[in-house]
């Protein structure tokens, strides 16, 4: 089971999530696996480290190596530095921006009823959780935001269908008329969404 | 995060005087003193956040907000804000605006025919209360999502013993060629400089005997030309030595007369560095 | 096995190479186990993965984790990067030296107009297409450049003969693709240009 050892070699190695499809890329191009036993040896891995203290995880971009969860306390201690904390508007911003992609600027001031600071778009786009996916037709063609697999990656999910659903948190009743919202953000509309972005990201990586 | 606010007043009790206070001294539900206050207002992310910690703060049902006493308590705190010099976002103020209009409207009679078209500002207002809330909410829970740097680790094996090979860039012959083009045709427009048409060989070969001369003494002039070339690789090698004698690059010496001739480097006298 | 577990853990997240006691030293102050604890530790994750492909390994500042010798031929693919194209400065300076050669970097620069960095030279002299055939006899002793047999290789000629004249390159024109130049140098020619490089060989072996 050669492949197998040299599959996982290659994901301990990699310092960033990697698909099967580039797991088989760095193979010698006269030897690679096909891509079926690429994701076999995956699963097999998978499994042989189900009691070990790390495990072999799916996010958005491919699979990580990554520290099982129940021991992150312990080896956080190995950092001097605190991790990261992002402010209100910064958080409030991006889930904007992942919920209701794709929004322009405009949009995200409209829902927060405050302007949002050139500092807060910027560090997004640094960070590569969110890019330009488009213009808006309208003047100025302001820039859409959409977010990037690296920010699914970041929070350890593979999906935006696995962030946590939107709560209908005011209830209405009849008293007022037509006030029903655009609160239906439904899986639908955030697969649609998903699919979206993977065909950006796809377009994003063939070029 | 109506929650932090309400912490932060439970942790200042002292300062705290519930139903308290009449409106135009302080709101009702919140003393703090005036430098608290900034740090107060740094838990608010503007008008729609400060409206829904009030209306949160009293149970009010959003669908029902009583106008008339949101738009009160939301204009004292702007007072509030005002009179301690706070810098005060123009989005309050336009909020407070917004309320008292709505108030304003509520006041008169309803006139149902001409309002049909125009969508009733409450329902405007609460639908935006209710977006609003929503992502305040969904951003408090993607904070509470499992992340890089916080929870997650990525495991780190060691590579160092990688032995990685950088390939190195390649060059199509007509890309240096068209480079060189250029360097002439900038020359002929500048140029003094004369580049010459001679055969390159001569200049490979002037070249190739500087390389030979390197490191000895000098050559005989005879051992520069090679038999095997015939007449051509002769006539090449002797212009080769010309040309290396006119820029100076090469000595022929004769030490007596009708002694070989030899070569050796111009001013071989210096030392040579063994290159 | 609690012990074993966050052992296992620290020194996946570790970036360096950690002693028994600087691991013994990430847990928290009362939950330290003993340093033979640790020790124990380390001895048993280093017999678990004895048949996995990487491997704890002990080294001068400590134990790492670290991938098996006979697997880095076929993960060092991950880290090579596509090669970076040469400047336009390059290909001139190279063009310069095979045309006038020998030339100094002074000459280069005089012919060119602008200096020439001391890099391009250098990477020149690394990939063995240029050398230093001698020195001219001016202040500074400024080394004197010539083109070598790998050059003529690398570009499939036998001789400086085949590339074109002065008053060809003139008339290159640069849209059209045809990157042989006038390999149609006649045989009689082609054959005395080897014989001159064979002799040069030769002589060159000689000494």
């Amino acid at each position: 089971m050669k492949t197998k050892r040299i599959v996982e070699a290659i994901l301990f190695v990699a310092k960033r999530p990697m698909t099967a499809r580039q797991v088989q890329q760095v193979f010698p191009e006269l030897e690679q696996p096909e891509l079926q036993e690429i994701q076999a040896a995956i699963e097999a891995i998978t499994e042989d480290y189900r009691f070990r203290p790390i495990e072999l995880k799916q996010v958005a971009s491919g699979y990580r190596f990554q520290i099982k969860q129940d021991l992150s306390r312990w080896v956080a201690r190995l950092f001097e530095e605190k991790p990261p904390k992002y402010s209100r508007a910064l958080l409030e911003t991006l889930a904007i921006i992942a919920y209701r992609q794709p929004v322009t600027r405009g949009d995200i001031e409209d829902i927060r009823g405050v302007s949002v600071s050139s500092s807060i778009i910027q560090s997004l786009l640094e960070r590569e959780w969110v890019r330009v996916v488009g213009h808006k037709e309208v003047p100025g063609r302001p820039g859409l935001y959409g977010t990037t697999k690296k920010f699914l990656d970041y929070f350890n999910i593979t999906s935006l269908n696995e962030l946590p659903a939107l709560h209908e948190i005011l209830h209405l009743d009849g008293s007022i008329e037509n006030t029903q919202p655009h609160k239906q953000v439904t899986s639908e509309k955030q697969e649609s969404n998903q699919r979206i972005i993977e065909a950006a990201g796809q377009f994003a990586e063939e070029n | 995060m109506t929650q932090n606010a309400a912490d932060f007043l439970v942790q200042a009790p002292a300062f705290a005087t519930v139903n308290g206070a009449p409106f135009n001294q302080l709101p009702d539900d919140l003393y703090i003193p005036p430098d608290a206050l900034e740090v107060f207002l740094d838990l608010f992310e503007g008008p729609l956040d400060l409206l829904l910690y009030l209306i949160r703060r009293q149970n009010l049902d959003i669908v029902n907000i009583p106008i008339a006493q949101i738009t009160h308590q939301y204009i004292a705190y702007i007072q509030l804000m005002g009179e301690l010099n706070l810098e005060l976002a123009a989005e309050y103020l336009v909020m407070a605006a917004l309320l008292a209009e709505i108030k304003s409207r509520m006041l008169l009679p309803r006139q149902s025919e001409q309002e049909d078209d125009e969508e009733d500002p409450r329902a405007t207002l609460i639908r935006r209360l209710q977006e609003y809330e929503c992502i305040k909410a969904a951003a408090e829970e993607i904070d509470l999502l499992p992340r890089v740097e916080r929870d997650i680790f990525a495991v780190e094996v060691d590579i160092s013993s990688l032995h990685v090979e950088q390939p190195l860039p390649d060059i199509r012959l007509r890309d240096m060629l068209l480079a060189f083009q250029d360097v002439v045709k900038r020359l002929d427009q500048i140029s003094h400089h004369q580049i010459t048409k001679e055969a390159l060989s001569v200049r490979e070969r002037m070249a190739t005997i500087l390389a030979n001369l390197k490191g000895k003494d000098s050559l005989l002039f005879s051992q520069l030309f090679i038999r095997k070339e015939g007449r051509p690789g002769v006539v090449v090698s002797f212009l080769a030595i010309l040309e290396l004698g006119k820029e100076g690059l090469i000595e022929i010496i004769q030490s007596a007369p009708f002694t070989e001739l030899r070569v050796r480097n111009a001013g071989f006298s210096v030392a040579e560095e063994g290159n």
